[in-house]
């Protein structure tokens, strides 16, 4: 099945089978985030704990935790967003996803106007501080649209978690 | 025959009604014997054959249910859908598609607006504003919420020309909640100030709703023009299929809105506790979606602006003016023509009285003649009481429809007053 | 491949599958390059030939807007709805064309009861029986319902066999007003005890509104059978069009039931203090009906009467019997069925689960299969962690399906164990 | 228009032009019902008085008036029931309705299975006492089933008039 291999590297797989960073944290102090890919349902949480969330963008991730359940794809890239970010500021884990999301955006228009994953100018943006490493072999997934979703889930749910945690 | 109209400068910008003809198959059928004269148009628009294409092909190329499936002809599938989206979003100058909604009808559309919003943002004493041109589907939901609530209706005069009576706007809007008005009469073809209520409406503090079941078919809509908060159509009206509606949104109203109708699709979780909504405009969405008839819609609304929404406008204005000038020359004081006179203040919708003879009668007698017109009420019946009749007898024609249609009809009637010895 | 199945005395009364496809224009068509093994039916099923003609000579003859018209079209667009209607009715044992109430989809049929029957009769402290088989139709309306009125949701537990655990009945009835509830699960397949049911919730004094998206297009539904008050279902499942549901009710209960939506054609009088309900069925059918997707409906119960419900009944079970026994043979203690296990206890529906292959990531292998199935929650979230699982992958067969396209499901299914490396 | 001929026979357009006991009566004495055609929306008021509705199916229609508006076929059935009923016992008025309705419903099956103007055991019913007179003339009404509902919205009012004058 040729097609598949550019969806399912290898690595990805591994992160799948091994994800890291697995499992909860307790609430408080973490704070806990509960995302829907609306198009399948399925669920991915993240516990985050940052040092002091009144920093804003210069607060560190200290810890982070993902929980739920998903395809392969949702899984391996929160497994490796996990590993990314930790230990990294709120601001540089938001240009990550910025780049992350920006490299999942580009076949979006073929999902038929939904172009919610897709930078506002439509531009790619550089990871910065942060490296994509692993992450690039995400980046077949943008061929198979209705997979997108499915890989900018956990991204979307630490975004989330920033602002329910920065408040 | 080519109808020449305002506007039009040159008859390379003329609808070629003969060409057009040929893509609607129903129209080369008979009726009674006769060539089909089909003047009902606002009641429903004929398809054609690339709309009926367009589905035929969805069904046997793509059909599959959409959303939250891997393979191919699902995700073919929501493409279509998704599709068909955009095209309308683009087609009333939504500024994404996540404002259309899709719902059954404009009814089922104006029902969410009422039972929905008004649900949520009304309660006893609130006040919303008709007009006495409204279509029952934009007065009952707003009567059923009132039974339910206590919110107050107050309504908008119509007068004597068929236009609304403006005088009085801003007491009638003093302390509103919402203007749901109509953007044309399917009665009387009234075209009101749409842009002009919206703003004062807005001054008052209420928002807009406006249905423009007669308005999108036939007049180019720009809801950014408009500056509603919602906007309701059918496709049935505007060449496409039966079985499918649009509410357009604004973003934050819609977002605002609680869900309508509940089940599939429309969550993002569900327990045996509560459930957690989705997203605009799938929030809205409850249940397997009228894909077909979204690709079919898609499809009609392709058509119109191949044609051009201006020429189609300026198309009907033409038919107006020859159907007025002859009918009224042709009938003089035994003919009463409900509404506007003006052929630029109206759709194409001609609502008249021929002497006595009651509409029902008359378009029995028209019937034989192979024409289709509505007798009746419209489902228009303040609307009936305050233009003191029972029933009208409804003409209306569209991008098919050509002066020689309109002296069919001017021959029908002669043979009518004949019948009945008046 | 032609199957034989339990109580078909002799190969004149199986189903012709390979007859039957060619009726199916899609099913000729490929998907990624293989042959489409089309497994999803559960969502939605493809349709013949002969309903997308019959939609598109009704569009090409006979489309105009119904009720209130004497022009020839109109009275045969009139009259090719409620022949539809009355094809209906007698597909499912109804005894008038009136107790047939067309709705959008099933969704909308459960709303409907829900929140204009439920709305009227059901109050704080009421109580509604659900079951966790049911599918988020049956489910989010009666939440709204809750949210609103404060009605008392209880659930018929589900045992490990996937079937209703009914040993609580008595207690979750007591004091009850409504038990909605499947007649056949989607993700399951179970087939549950609806004539049982309903005797024991009317002894209870509790009406019943059964959930038949699934049953009726897979066994021979009679409402006089089920005893239920209100039944529901879609056509886009039973080979008909997207765009139209049914909602069957017993005539005492719809005559009681208030309008839902409101609008056009569902009034004797609307004046500007109020309005009139016609009567059943139109009081509940507001705006321009699906008429063209009625057509459509009727066309694809014509089909299905001609196979004989017991002839395709029949078939599932055998399809059942094959998929369950060549699976189990060949992926032993990896495979989970989820549901009964025994091919006659439920309806062509398959849900499972191979290895630790989320089925999403499955469903996308057997793509490359040309192989449909879908993954997910099947809209039954409450069901799925009765069930211990996020999601199941889940295949659904139909009459143009034979063991051909279960072997390829099988294929496919050993091709993802060995892709995953499980 | 050779079709039409049998739908509007000059006695039809007479009643039409001139309707019988066309008017209103004061309420009470008389009972006041509303009739809708629910094809159309169009209405017919039938206003009556009987002797003593105690009486039931013995009281006799001391004065009946007609009001609302309708095509000529509906203004013209009611003038016709109107001259035919006044002055007889309910009893008869009843027997000719069942007649009239009978005589409408033949081709009734066409109408798509609304079968609800026709007789339960499918036969026709003699006029008995009142003769159907004038009446007669609507029989070609049965060609064009879309207006029955016509032909039979006085007689359904008077129907109604009897419940509700008789309670
Ligand atoms: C059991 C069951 N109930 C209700 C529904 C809802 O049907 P629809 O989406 O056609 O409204 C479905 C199908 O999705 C179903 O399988
Ligand atoms: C002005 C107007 N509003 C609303 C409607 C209702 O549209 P639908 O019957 O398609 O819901 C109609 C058409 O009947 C109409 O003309
Ligand atoms: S399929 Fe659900 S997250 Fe990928
Ligand atoms: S058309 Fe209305 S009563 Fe005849």
């Amino acid at each position: 099945m040729s097609g598949l291999e550019d969806l399912y590297r290898e690595i990805i797989l591994d992160h799948y089978r091994s994800p890291r960073n697995r499992g909860e944290l307790a609430v408080p102090p973490a704070h806990r985030t509960d995302g829907f890919n609306p198009l399948c349902g399925d669920e991915i949480v993240v516990y985050l704990e940052l040092d002091d969330p009144a920093k804003g963008d210069d607060a560190t991730i200290t810890d982070l935790r993902i929980g739920g359940q998903g395809c392969s794809i949702s899984q391996s890239s929160a497994s490796m967003m996990s590993a990314a970010v930790k230990g990294h500021t709120v601001g540089d884990a938001r240009h990550l996803t910025r780049a992350f999301k920006s490299m999942m955006s580009i076949h979006e228009g073929e999902l038929g106007g939904d172009g919610s994953e897709a930078e506002a100018d439509g531009g790619t943006v550089e990871p910065g501080e942060l490296p994509l490493g692993d992450l690039d072999a995400l980046k077949g997934v943008v061929k198979f649209p209705v997979r997108i979703k499915c890989a900018t889930l956990g991204w979307n749910t630490l975004l989330q978690g920033f602002d329910d945690a920065g408040g | 025959m080519e109808v020449t109209g305002p506007g039009q400068d040159g008859p390379g910008h003329d609808l070629d009604v003969e060409a057009i003809r040929k893509d609607f198959p129903i129209l080369a059928t008979q009726m009674n014997g006769k060539r089909l004269t089909y003047l009902d148009t606002a009641a429903t628009s004929q398809k054609p054959r690339a709309v009926l294409e367009a589905m035929d092909h969805y069904y046997e190329t793509s059909n599959a249910n959409v959303h939250r499936a891997a393979y191919s002809l699902a995700e073919q599938a929501t493409n279509a859908l998704e599709g068909a989206r955009a095209k309308v979003a683009r087609f009333i100058g939504a500024t994404s598609p996540d404002q259309v909604v899709f719902t059954k009808n404009a009814t089922e559309s104006l029902n969410l607006v009422a039972r929905a919003w008004g649900g949520k943002f009304l309660s006893a004493g609130d006040v919303v504003v008709l007009s006495q041109l409204e279509h029952h589907a934009n007065i009952v939901p707003w009567h059923q919420l009132a039974a339910e609530q206590g919110v107050e209706l107050r309504w908008i005069p119509v007068g004597p020309d068929g236009r609304l009576d403006l005088s009085g706007l801003d007491a009638l809007l003093d302390g509103a909640k919402m203007l749901a008005v109509t953007a044309m009469s399917n009665v009387t073809g009234t075209i009101t100030p749409v842009t002009e209520l919206a703003e004062r409406a807005h001054a008052a503090g209420a928002l807009v709703a406006v249905d423009a079941c007669q308005y999108a078919p036939h007049l180019s809509l720009d809801v950014q023009t408009f500056g509603a908060d919602f906007v309701a159509f059918s496709s049935h009206k505007m060449l496409g299929p039966t079985g499918i509606g649009v509410l357009w949104g604004r973003p934050e109203v819609l977002d605002a809105t609680p869900p309508f109708l509940g089940g599939g699709g429309m969550i993002l979780d569900v327990t045996m506790d509560g459930f957690t909504p989705a997203a605009v405009p799938q929030k809205f969405e409850a249940g397997t979606p009228a894909v077909a008839e979204a690709v079919g819609l898609g499809a009609a609304v392709d058509y119109l602006d191949a044609l051009g929404m201006d020429q189609v406008r300026a198309h009907e204005v033409a038919l107006n003016r020859y159907a007025i000038e002859m009918l009224t020359d042709r009938f003089g004081d035994a003919l009463t023509i409900h509404g506007p006179q003006e052929p630029e203040a109206r759709g194409g919708v001609l609502s008249f009285a021929l002497a006595d003879i009651h509409p029902h009668d008359m378009s029995q007698v028209l019937n034989e003649h192979g024409v289709g017109v509505r007798p009746g009420h419209h489902c228009a019946k303040p609307l009936m009481r305050v233009l003191g009749v029972g029933a009208t007898t409804r003409a209306s024609w569209y991008v098919y429809n050509d002066t020689d249609d309109i002296d069919v009809l001017g021959d029908a009637l002669a043979d009518a007053l004949d019948f009945f010895g008046l």
